[in-house]
This record gives C-alpha cells, structure tokens and sequence, in this order.
C-alpha cells in the first residue's frame, strides 16, 4: 500500500469511557505555534452570520509592489549608523511626519523626483480656441486636481514638503516638436520677463544669468560692449575659439535676446557653447553636460559659485580688451591683508592690497554671534528674569549682517615660521575689505551644516541694509541715527540664487537652482516658470531644502538706474555703434582664393532702417543626434532634442531680390551629420583650411543678423521659426513675415513644403536636388511677393483652398 | 524538515475527540456564502491593474469552496449508524449516495466511505452483495492494484466478507469526495458545459486510461460507460470499479470493445449539445454544427474501430490536441503552485503574527519597543489627509519580509514622531524570535 | 492518536470551556472546515535534492521549501543600489545572478529583477547593452508577446532606454525565482539527476515550445540551448529571451535548425550520464548503456533531421512517452490540490488577525479595553502554576470562536485581577467589527 508510514498509530478508536478531568494545561493538548500541524486542524463552530474575518468588498487599495520603493533619507542613514544603529531623535520638521503613506504615482521615467503636478501641456492638445487660462485653475482633464496642487504652489502644508513651483521641470516633446510644449502655460509675468530653457548644456547657468540681468549697471555695461565690434578670425583664434566670440560678447547677445523674447521662452544655447570651449571654464570643471545628474547638493553650490567667480573675471577681462573697459567700478571690494607676528619680538609685518570681485561669506564664530544677536536686540532677555536666556533664541536673531561683517574682517592665526625664534608663536593675518561697490555680490560659500545653523535664524537674508564707513572698516546695521548718515551708504536686495534639494544632500542628481528677484514685485525664476512670490516666502529661509548660494545687493542710487535697452528708433543712431561688419568682408582664417562669391555687399546708400524688407534662409548641419528611447508599440520618447549649427546663411536685398549676405561658418568641432542632402553643405565647406567657400565666424555671421534685427529690418523667409531659433536669435513678431505661416491650411495642421507652393503658385520648377539658401530664400520673397499680390487682389483665400 | 504534514502528525487534534457530532451537522448545513461573500462581478468595483481588494489577495472562494466541501464530504460521519462498526481494518462506513447505480449484473453495489485504521486515510468501499468466496477470482487482482494511471481509480483491497450478514464481495478503492458520474456531471446536473475542449480533454483521458490497462493484459470492459465513469475534479475523469469485473469472474472481453466504449461515450456526450429532437438520424452530419470535423472523425473511428484498429497510431493522429492538453496541464499546474506558494505563506504569516502578539502583550520590555514601533509601521498608518489607512497588501508584504528575515531596512518612527531608529526587517524579526523564547519558556 | 476518524462518543466533555461547565460548550462543537486527509495521489516521504523517483516526476522534493525560497527570491531587494531606482514603469531593480552567461554576441546581456508599477507584478528585465534605437526590428514582438506556451517564457514589454547612460535595448518578461539553466541545473551544480523520464519530460516540452513558435511563424534561434532554457519548477523547462533574438534583427533562420538544436540539447545532457572519459566517439552506442534505444533513436532523428522531417509526424511517434508525460501531470495537478486541501483556513485566520491588528493598535478608548482583555484572554494567560500559557490550539479555538461570533461566553479578567467581565464571542465580535469599520471610513 503506497501511503505515508505512521510512526504511531492505534488499531482504531474505543468508545471513549467517561473521561478523567482533563487538564487543559496539559502538554499533549498543546500545539506550539511553530508546530508542523494545519491551521484546520482547529475546526469552526457552526456560523449564521458573516464572518469577522471579511472586509469590505469595496475595500480596494494599492498592490504593495506598484509603489516605489521610498527608501530612507540619507541623512537619517547616516545619522543612525553614528549612532551605533539604536533609538535617536526624530526632526519632523525636516522629515515630515513618520508612518505616512504617499498618495500613490505610477512610476514613470528614470527620476523619482515626484513630477505628478508638472503636467507640461502641448499646445497641440488646447481644446479648440487656445482659450485664456488665468494663473490657478484647473488644468483641463485633470478634474481632480485642486488648486493648491497646481504647478504654482509656493506654500505647502507641510515644511518637511517642498512646494510645486520649486519641482525640477522637464520639457516633453510631442510629435509637433518642441514648439509644441506650452512655454506659456508656464510664465506667469503677462509677457513681461522671459524664462529660460533647460534641458541644454550647462543649463545651470540660467540661475544665474536671470539674477545678473536685472541688475540695471551691470546689464547696461554688458550690452553697451555690442556696439563694439569685436570679431577675431584669424587661424589660431578660429582654432581655440571657433565662435571668434567672447563670454562678454554673447552674455550681450543674451541680454539683448532676453529683452527682446519679451514672456517668450530663450534658450541659452550660444553663450552656452562658448562656456563649454572655453579653457578655463574647463579647467575649473565648469562644465556641466547632464543637468548635474551626479552632482550632490555641495557640489551643486560649489559649481554654481565658481562659475560666477569664472563669469565676473571672465567678463572683466574681455572688457579690458574688446573696450578698454572693467566691471570693477560697479563691483570692485578692495581689501587689505595685514599680517603681523602676535609675539612682541616678532619682526614679521606686512602689508597688501588687493582686490576681488565678489565675496565669499564665512560662517562667524559661535560666539561671535552670540554677541553680535545680543547687540541686534539687548532688549531681548531684560524680561525674562527667571530664566536665563536660551542660546537659541538668542541666536535666532542672527542675519547675513553678522556674516557679511565678519566675512569682511577676518583674522587668521597661523603658526609663525619665518625665522628662528625660541619661542613658538603664531602670525596674525588681518583681512579687511576697505571698499564696498555699488553691486555688491556674495557667494554663500558654506557647509550643509553651516547652512543648518541658518534654518534656525528668523530672518536671514534682510531686504535691505546701511553700510557704514567706519575709519576703514565697515559695519552694518538694518536702522541708522542721522549722524551716521553722511558715511554711509544704503543697499537694497536685488535677489539671489537659491538651492532647492529635493532629496537628502548626499543624493546625486537631486538638486537644481532658482533665482529670486526683485522688480516690481518678488518674481521666482525656475528654468522656464517664472511667476511672481511673496515675499516673505522669498525670505524665509527655514526650510532645510532651500539654501541661498548668490546673493546681490545693490546701492539703492543706482538700483534704479534704468536699463538701456536696445529699441529700433535709436539704435541705428547710436554714437558708438560700430556696424560696419554689414558692408565689408570678413573671412575666418586665410582669404580664399577663387571662391565663388554670389552675392554683393551692401552699401551704405542701402543702409538698412526700420521695415526695410530682407529674405533670409539658413542651413545646418548636425552637431549632435537627437536622443530618443523607442517603445515596441511605436511610441517615441525623446529624450534629447538634436542639436543643430548654424552652417550657412543667405540674406537678399528685399527689392533688388539680390543677395547680401552668403556666409558659411566655420566649424572645428566634430559634425555628426552634414545633411547635405537637405543643406547642400558638402565636407569640406566648413572646414577652416578645406574650404573654399566665403567662411566666416559664428559670430560674424550672428552679429550681422543682429544688427539687422536691431535697425528694424523685417524678414522673409520659410519656416523662421525653427531658423531663428536654432541661431538663438528672438526676432518680434512684427518683423517676420513667415510664408509657411501665410500658406498653411489649418485643417491639415501641416506646413506646406516650400518647393511644393513654389510649384503651385510661381509655376517653378524648382531643382530638385539640394538646397542652396539663396535660392530658398529668394523663393520665400517670391511667395511673399505672391503673397502680397493675391491678398490686395482678395483672391488669396481662393487661391490657398485651390 | 516534512515535504507534507502527514495528516495523522504526531500532534493529535485535541479536540477531535472531545466533542460529538449532534444531528445538528445534518440538520443546519453551513452557508458557505457566509465565509468570504463577494459580489458579483456586474456589482463589482473596476479595479485598476495596480490596485487590488481583500478577494484577489487570497485563494479565490469557487476553489476554496470546493475543496473545503471536499474536506467536509471527507469527514462525514454517520451517527447511529446500523452498519458494522468495522471490517477489517475499515472502520467508520457512511454510505455515499449514488443514486444513478443501475443493476445491470444480478448483483447489487452498494458504495460506502470508510477509514482505514492502518494509515488514517479514506478509501471507498465496494460492496458487491452475494457474492460466494468461491466465486471470486483474484487472480488479476495484483496487476490491478499496480496499475498507477491519473484516469484510473487506483485498487487496494479485495475481500470476501460476512460483516454485514450475507457474504459479500468487498473492494477497496482510493476516495475522491464529491466526485459524480459523468451521466450526473453533464446530464442530470445539467449545467456543465460540453464542447469540444472539454470533449478532447476526456478522449485523451480515456485513451490514456485504456493505454495504462492494456498495457498491463487488462481491459476496462463495462467501466468505460457514463455512469461508471467519474468526474473527480475539474475536468477530470477516472475509470472507477475497474477490478469488478474480473474478481466477479466475468468473461474476457475484446480489447476493442473498450475501444468501442470510449467512442460511444464520447458520442454520447456529443449527443447531449443537440436539442432534444435532433438527436437521433446521421448523428455524425447533425454534430457537425456544434463539435469539429476532426474530433467527429475521431469519435467515429473509434466506435467503427476493427482488427485493423491500433491505440498507438490512434494516438499518434492525436498529437496536436495531445500537446494542447500537456500545455493546460502546465498552466494548471502553475496556477495550483501559486495557490499554495500564497496560502503556506499565509499559516507562515498567522504563525508570525500570532508570536508577535505573545510578545506584544508581554510587560514592556525595551525589545518590545522596537517591536510596538513595527506594529505601528505596519497597522497604524496614515494618509497625508490623516485617515488612517486599512490596506492588505502592505499588510501582507511587510509581514512576508520580515518572515523572510531580509536585509532591507526599514524606518520606524514612535507615534509622537519624537523618536525613531532604522532597523531590517532581519533585525526585527530575530528580535521577536528571541523574545517569543523567552515567553514560551517562563 | 488518531488525528481524523471522529469517535462515535455522545459524550460531551465538560471541562471544554474553561471557565463554565454547561452544555453551551457542547452546542457549538468546532467541526466544520476542518482539515481532513488529503486526497490522492499519496506519496512516499520526500527524498534528498539529489535522489530522484520516477513517481515524482514535476513533484518537487521538498515542496513547502522550495514554494518557500521562490517566495523569498522575489522579495528580495537591494539595500545599496546604484542602479537607476527605475525604468519607465519598472522599479526596485535586483540583478539577477546568473553566472553562466555566455557573451556569445557583440552585446552582453544583464538581468534584473523587476517590479511593475502599473500592476504589481514582478518581472524579469533583460538588459542588452550597446543597442541604439535603430537597430532594433520591432516587428515581430507583439507576435512574440502573444505566445501562450508554457515551455516558452512569455514577454511582455520592449523599448531601448538611455537610463544606463548609453543606449540599450530592454525587454520584460515573466518572472520565475531560483529558475536556473539546463546548464547550471545538471553540469554545475552537477546534482540533478538524468535519467529516461526526465529527458523524456525535456524533450516533450522543447518540442511543445517549437510547435507553439512555428505556429505562429516565429522560431527559436539560438534559445534552445542549455545556456538559455531554464528549469522553473521541478522537471518543467521553458525557453527563455525568445524574443531577443529577433528584436536584434538577427538573420531568419531555417525552422529545421530549431529541431537540430532540440536533438543536440538532448545529446548534450545525455552525454552528462557518462563518465567524462567516454564521452567521445560514437555516442549513440555508448549511451545504449545509459538511456534507452527508443530515446537514442528520438534524438537521432532530431538531431540529423532533413528536409523531410515532419514535427507532426515526429510528435505522433512520441505518443507513449506523452501519455506517459499526460500521466504524471495530472498527478502533479492532484498533489498540489491534494496540498491546498489542508491549507484552506490560512488566508481567514490571516484576515482575522490582521483585523484584530488594526484594531488593536488603535488609540484608547473605552470600547478597546473589552479588546484589549480579549487579547489578554488569548496571548497573555497563565496556568495555575504560573506558566505562560503559549498554545496555538488555544488561539485558534479562540479566533474560530471569535470569527463566528458564537453566543458562547467568556471570562475575561484583566492583569491585575481587580476587573472582570463576562462577554460573549458575539458581543466582543461586534465590538471588534464596529471599531473596525470607523477605523477604515475614518
């Protein structure tokens, strides 16, 4: 019999006799819990009703495993394994409260940055008439989201949470390319102060950049440097510097662009590539190519401040040179170094001068800024005279005031070795900043744990500020008498630069940088929202994920200066313009010799002026791929959007139909692809040596394209959107008149190619094969033209349906 | 360490013993709705795919019902029974009710679960009633009993007995509880369904079960009709009472015949998909509209089989359906294995949770404040709106880990959010473990 | 002791309930859902890893162990991870450790463990490094995606991904935990056992996996191999990374090349029964003492197959060995049932306490404190002399008790002795019930 072998068993059971008292303590009536027995060796009694063990059929929840994993915040990791793994303290205010489940999100993408309220809208998807959406509403199809969970949130319930408007944004392309994401929906200035675009090389940098532009002396010395010309083109320049452009330079540029973008999303791209050619921007690791994606929250600050120091020394040389100029007069500390032997036999004494550029702030000592709180407020502890005052509250009235006046005296003690002496003693070394600028930029250089000492101060950062002149030593003070009034000077905040970690500080890839700044009101910078703030959320800095990294002040005699922006009535007057790059040559490296020139230079009977009409066509070539990951239904995810260079660029005289400008831009750097077949750019046509086109630098070639823009001309041309913005040009809208924007039928959502309305409408056959920008952009005037001639005759609408 | 828990463990169920079985098991049967009720799927709450409920965590209640009905046929006893106590080793007769027995042989059957003494199990007992010693014939009875086919109802016993008066045949085969005949399954019942799946699936199940007795010089003879074929589980069939024939000593048989046999219980049940008034006439035209041309080819070659006619080229013919059927074996299989891989989790769990509330009701100890945290972790959640959160799945993955001792580590915070410590789950568990041996040694 | 057979006593013992000596005891015997002996097929005791019994062909050695550790692999997760926290809607990656890894191709091949956020599930991801966008064909994956075999791992997702920095092609498929490679199972770890049965076994689910792929026009390519087929359950084999091959867009391959390769697997392992010294020269000879003719001569034809060789007219062929292969399945389906039979009341009693839980780490209030004593009556009592009492009969009469809210009652006396109360299992269900259900509509 195949069965399982008893090791005990009875041959079968007796009619059980009264039984004795069991006792039901008893060992064999026992079943330990780990015991090899079924659970049903206990049988049920007799039920009638629904059991207690069931729950609710509608009882639904989320399956464990769909759920990220949250893991446990470094720093408490960290902490827990100094502590020898036992009980420790627990800060909810920096960790929210414990044994909370987060809403559930399904997992998407490779960060766990939470992105569930930044919901990018394409334009493509607007219902219908691209209706007007005021700051805060709903998002359409999204009926559960409530307001305060929208992308503008600024306050969260929860310090331990960081609000929406400071989320890490992405850029999502649809199938209608870029153009389609909804810049708008993001900027909240009713089209007055742009963003800018993230998601490019060293977008770090817009933090920044955003806080310097609105800094009215600054921005006015950087663009007034454009109407200089400076355009190096000679070999060895082209060979280290292909652009033959500057820091200086195309910071101008971008200035001018973002004036000019008005609320209008600006990419950065330009200034962006002469950063990363730069040598010394490479030698100090400035270079940031993957959204620091490996960077913890140190080394995010720490970059972020070696790049301004790089900036500010970068832009003063190239002043010195391309102008004869200097940032120093609107940003300049001196600053005395005294170092002296504290021993009295000590000879050692020396004393230097010097000057930097922005300011590191040092964290004062403990007590230090125990005194210095005391001073703030002696009325503070007078009340309480049954308590002694507690050290923390005490030091909660602490301010950058304290930091900014110890920064600025500092006193070092090193060990003494210069000279034989019996007796062991140190050296003193004095610094002392002797002159403050009218611009006055702070690099908050500290440690995560320094900055932990500042979440527990009220009111850090102060919208404003007197510094008093004292005999060669400055102090500050938020209130002064009228007798200190004649020696000092009175700064305002213009904003800063603010770290956001959005996770523990060790973690990689979790940080980014905003900017806040003062204009009319508080505005918030983040890469492309930008939306006004409080700004007592601007001030308060209690929070442990908010770290302010650049701070600037500014003279308030100055902060008001006005800015000089560039506008079409003056510019073309202004004294110290120097456009004279628009009537001559100017070729990179050695002069060509038989190349074909097919065009003729303006002159200056033609000088452009304002609604001077201009066709204009450009070709590229391929830098880098785009980056796209592919899924097995057919679903395209792109990751990084190709970037293109400008290779070729056409311009002709609006009347004469005749060519002006035909340029070729050098390249050294190494091209993916040419797209000859699209460009008509062959090999060698870039190639500094190779060439035998009329090559030129990028900035020959953008700066005559800028002074076109800036005198008013209008430009024709096919499909400029993409034109311009791959030149990193912002053109307004009342200067382009685009064919493919007049000939496109909204009910096929598409452009119509320009060789097929050349076809149609000018009866051309047009050659087949490649491009030639002149061409292309003489068929753009044609059609223009054609354009002009069918609307006056109000027969264009005809004509497009036919 | 035991693959499976012998039932008869050597921890006897204490209370077995201790109570009677009143009539009030016969007189208020159990509503089985009442365990675990769930509604039906029209009333049901669509589910996300990344959600779940308290049903889809666990066994689903049509198996669990059914096995547990299973368990409870097993267990029947009858109480002031008139039947003999015991018969050999078999003790504790209840008679199973087959009410389609038709007395075809002079002799009548009468069927009865019973319990053997040797091994605990439950066998069914045929007893074939005037019966004479002499007239039994035991002589294939051993190839019998080795017969080892999943569609042959295994043979373990014969004997003549005089326990209930008269001499008697009695033979002694495995039980399957709740099983019917495939006359009750698909006719009377009514409502199980019939098509081709399931037609293939009990043709390759017969010519299995034919394969394995001819392979041994047997044949199937009068097993191989509906109402001796049984239904033991989901679409599964066995020859029962296949030794009968031979220990009553009936003639040899034509091998074919059971070939015959399959064929014309095949058509039978073929037979049944018609409306009544269609089922007489060119059987094999009218089927053509509710069965494939090819299963209808198969039946009837096996009904018009001759000397020509071979099982394994038969077979061989069969092959596509055949590799369908090992194919739904395997699902099966799987589908089984998940079952149980969840409910042995699920004894693991009770266990574990069971000394974790030994340990929780102890007087404090600092252990136990590692352990209170971790019971907050699991059970005195939150959401960001502050309700309190009910949700089994992190019940049940939290718990799992811990009973697998794994390394992640996890935060517990106190309920006053003042303190808070970072241990794994291997950390945690190792402490209950030793604490529970502390309690169940006092 | 016997652990089933119910005496036929009527004597009701009166000492059952602890603290009241009346009949209420007797009115509410725990009879119902009681285990009861499994059904068959009944088995020997299980043997060592290393032992095999033609019995227990797809039945594993040591079952609650081996469902146990598969339930433990999938739980595992990486504490230090520096691999992305996830991919699209797969998170929680694990490398999977598969040290056999052949890098035949340009691209090596990574695998990891996966959960799906959209439903919950674990997976299995292939990572393919070094694959861009375009190189990957994507048209024959929702084929591939379609295919139902349980000898062929099934896929689920394809997409190329840049989260490893560079491009990779990632494809998801079923996971199976402590599976491991016909390589690994019989040459490395160099214990499983080979023998006729189980070859038998391999060789019917390779050529129900290619039978299943060349319906549906795809084939196997370089998957069959004992380098790619994995062991997932005892005896059970499927092809794993079907898809990949094609995703590459490797070159079409003749149908013939998968029969080959079936042949040459077969070989191979074969060739594992011999000693290493004559495993050269004329094989098909040598194993004649090994394995047997039928089976030499099977992977004969496999392995020189030409253009005239016919899968249909191979599979007919094999028809014994298949039923054989039926047979076994099917007892492997009624083990595991068999097992499930026992283990009904595990998911109640997992609710019951989980619901006791909730409850009890609730914040205090008047109606807990009759909780509360409860839970003191279960896990915190002790016997006359002092002893804790830790007994899980004693539990589960109590939760059965509980669960069923009978109307017997109970005793419950808090710690110190100053209180009591007398409540029914009823009343304290109640309570219970009701805390419960403010606790989830909080």
């Amino acid at each position: 019999i195949s069965g399982v072998t008893s090791k005990d068993f009875v041959n079968f059971p007796s009619a059980i006799e009264e039984p004795d008292i069991p006792d039901p303590t008893l060992e064999e009536n026992k079943i330990g819990i780990d015991d090899n027995v079924p659970l049903s060796c206990i049988g049920m009694p007799y039920y009638k009703d629904l059991l207690l063990s069931n729950y609710a059929s509608d009882l639904k929840f989320v399956k464990e495993f769909a759920r990220a994993p949250e893991g446990i915040n470094a720093d408490l990791l960290l902490e827990s394994e100094r502590n020898g793994g036992r009980f420790m303290l627990y800060d909810k205010a920096k960790y929210g409260p414990g044994n909370i489940v987060k809403k559930f999100d399904i997992v998407e993408g490779k960060t766990a940055i939470k992105n569930k309220s930044q919901i990018p809208k394409f334009i493509s998807e607007r219902n219908g008439n691209g209706a007007e959406k005021n700051g805060t509403e709903e998002i359409p199809g999204i009926a559960s989201e409530i307001i305060d969970e929208s992308i503008f949130q600024y306050k969260s319930s929860n310090s331990s949470v960081i609000p929406n408007c400071y989320s890490r944004l992405q850029i999502q392309y649809s199938r209608f390319g870029v153009r389609d994401f909804d810049f708008e929906f993001y900027n909240k200035t009713n089209g007055l102060y742009c963003g800018l675009e993230n998601h490019t090389d060293n977008s770090y940098i817009n933090s920044l950049l955003q806080l310097y532009r609105f800094s009215p002396v600054f921005y006015n010395k950087i663009v007034k440097n454009l109407l200089n010309e400076w355009l190096p083109c000679d070999l060895d320049t082209i060979l280290v510097n292909t652009e033959g452009s500057s820091i200086l330079t195309e910071l101008g540029y971008l200035f001018d662009m973002m004036d000019k973008a008005k609320g209008n999303n600006v990419k950065i791209y330009n200034f962006a590539q002469v950063v990363t050619h730069n040598k010394d921007a490479i030698a100090h690791h400035l270079i940031n190519l993957d959204e620091m994606n490996h960077l913890n929250s140190l080394d995010v600050r720490n970059l972020i401040i070696s790049f301004n120091k790089f900036l500010l020394s970068q832009i003063n040389s190239d002043l010195h040179v391309q102008s004869q100029d200097s940032i120093e007069e609107i940003m300049k500390l001196t600053y005395m170094v005294e170092v002296r032997g504290n021993e009295s036999t000590c000879p050692v004494y020396d004393k230097s001068y010097g000057s930097i550029l922005s300011l590191d702030l040092v964290t004062p000592p403990s007590n230090m800024l125990n005194k210095m709180s005391i001073l703030i407020n002696p009325h503070l502890n007078t009340t309480a005279a049954q308590q002694p005052p507690q050290l923390a509250n005490i030091r909660r009235n602490v301010n950058i005031l304290t930091y900014l006046e110890y920064s600025m005296n500092q006193v070092k003690l090193v060990p003494c070795q210069q000279h034989q002496h019996a007796y062991p003693h140190s050296l003193e070394i004095k610094t002392t900043i002797t002159s403050l600028p009218p611009v006055l930029v702070l690099n908050v250089n500290l440690s995560n744990e320094e900055f932990q000492l500042i979440n527990g101060f009220r009111k850090w950062i102060i919208p404003e500020f007197y510094a008093v002149n004292q005999k060669d030593k400055f102090s500050f003070k938020s209130m002064i008498s009228p007798f200190d009034k004649a020696n000092s000077a009175k700064y305002d905040l213009l904003g800063f630069v603010c770290e956001i970690s959005h996770s523990s500080d060790f973690a990689l890839g979790m940080h980014g940088l905003v900017t806040f700044v003062k204009l009319d009101q508080w505005y918030l910078f983040n890469d492309f929202l930008v939306m006004p703030i409080p700004e007592e959320e601007v001030l308060d800095l209690s929070s442990p994920w908010k770290k302010p990294v650049v701070v600037i002040y500014q003279e308030s005699s100055i902060a008001q200066t006005p800015f000089e922006y560039f506008n079409i009535e003056t510019f073309g007057k202004l004294p110290n313009l120097n456009d004279s790059i628009l009537y001559r040559d100017h070729f990179a490296g050695t002069i060509r010799e038989g190349y074909k020139k097919e065009y003729e230079l303006l002159t200056k009977q033609e000088a452009p002026k304002a609604d001077t009409l201009v066709a204009i066509d450009a070709e590229f070539v391929l830098l880098n791929p785009e980056l796209l990951e592919v899924h097995y239904d057919g679903f395209k995810k792109l990751i990084k959007p190709k970037i293109l260079s400008l290779a070729r660029v056409s311009v002709l005289r609006g009347e004469e139909e005749t060519a002006f400008i035909d340029d070729y831009v050098v390249h050294t750097a190494k091209i993916h692809d040419y797209l000859t077949s699209f460009s008509g750019i062959e090999d060698s046509d870039l190639d500094p040596i190779r060439s035998a086109k009329n090559l030129v630098t990028l900035q020959t070639a953008y700066r005559k394209l800028w002074l076109l823009l800036n005198l008013g001309v209008v430009f024709v041309g096919h499909g400029l959107y993409n034109d311009f913005r791959c030149i990193n040009l912002q053109v307004p809208k009342k200067q382009i008149r685009d064919t493919a924007e007049f000939y496109y039928k909204s009910d096929f959502k598409r452009q119509l190619g320009l060789k097929f309305l050349a076809y149609v409408l000018l009866k051309e056959k047009v050659q087949s094969n490649n491009h030639d920008s002149i061409e292309d952009a003489y068929t753009a005037l044609m059609l223009y033209k054609k354009y002009l001639e069918l609307t006056s005759q109000g027969m264009f609408e005809s004509t497009l349906n036919f | 360490p035991q693959a499976v828990p012998p039932p008869q463990s050597s921890t006897p169920n204490p209370y077995l013993n201790d109570y009677f079985h009143t009539p009030a098991a016969a007189t208020y049967p159990l509503q089985y709705h009442l365990y675990a009720p769930q509604p039906p799927p029209r009333l049901t709450l669509p589910l996300a795919p990344h959600e779940s409920n308290p049903h889809l965590l666990f066994i689903p209640n049509d198996l669990r019902e059914t096995l547990h009905r299973k368990n409870e046929a097993t267990l029947q006893t009858m109480v002031h029974s008139t039947l003999p106590p015991s018969i050999n080793q078999y003790h504790s007769l209840v008679p199973i009710d087959r009410t389609y027995q038709e007395s075809k042989s002079a002799h009548s059957t009468v069927l009865y679960k019973v319990f053997s003494s040797l091994d605990g199990n439950p066998y069914v007992m045929r007893k074939i009633e005037n019966v004479e010693p002499e007239q039994i014939d035991f002589s294939k009875f051993k190839k019998w009993k080795s017969v080892d086919c999943a569609n042959v109802v295994r043979c373990y016993d014969a004997f003549s007995s005089l326990s209930f008066g008269k001499s008697c045949l009695i033979a002694v085969f495995d039980y399957y509880p709740n099983s019917n005949t495939l006359a009750e399954h698909h006719k009377k019942l009514g409502s199980a369904p019939i098509n081709d799946e399931i037609l293939w699936g009990y043709l390759l199940q017969l010519v299995n079960a034919v394969k394995c007795l001819h392979e041994k010089g047997l044949s199937g003879k009068g097993t191989i009709n509906l109402n001796k074929i049984i239904v033991t589980n989901k679409d599964r069939i066995r020859l029962s009472s296949g030794s009968i024939s031979d220990l009553l000593g009936d003639e040899d048989q034509d091998p074919l015949d059971d070939i015959h046999n399959i064929g014309k219980v095949l058509l039978e049940l073929s037979t049944l998909t018609l409306p009544i008034n269609m089922r007489s006439g060119n059987i094999y035209q009218t089927l053509k509209s509710r069965i494939s041309e090819e299963l209808i080819e198969s039946i009837r070659e096996l009904v018009d089989a001759d000397q020509t006619f071979e099982l394994t080229a038969f077979q061989s013919k069969l092959s596509s359906q055949t590799f369908n059927v090992i194919n739904k074996l395997q699902h099966a299989n799987d589908f089984m294995e998940a079952q149980l891989t969840s409910e042995l989790e699920n004894a693991r769990l009770f266990r574990l949770m069971t000394k974790i509330n030994y340990v929780m009701s102890s007087t404090n100890s600092p252990e136990l404040k590692i352990i209170k945290l971790f019971h907050d972790h699991v059970f005195n959640c939150y959401d960001e709106r502050g309700k309190r959160v009910v949700d089994l799945s992190k019940v049940l993955v939290n718990l799992n880990k811990l009973d697998c001792g794994i390394d992640e580590k996890v935060l517990l915070v106190s309920n006053d959010d003042n303190e808070c410590i970072i241990a794994s789950f291997k950390e945690i568990r190792d402490i209950i473990d030793s604490q529970f041996r502390v309690i169940s040694r006092e």
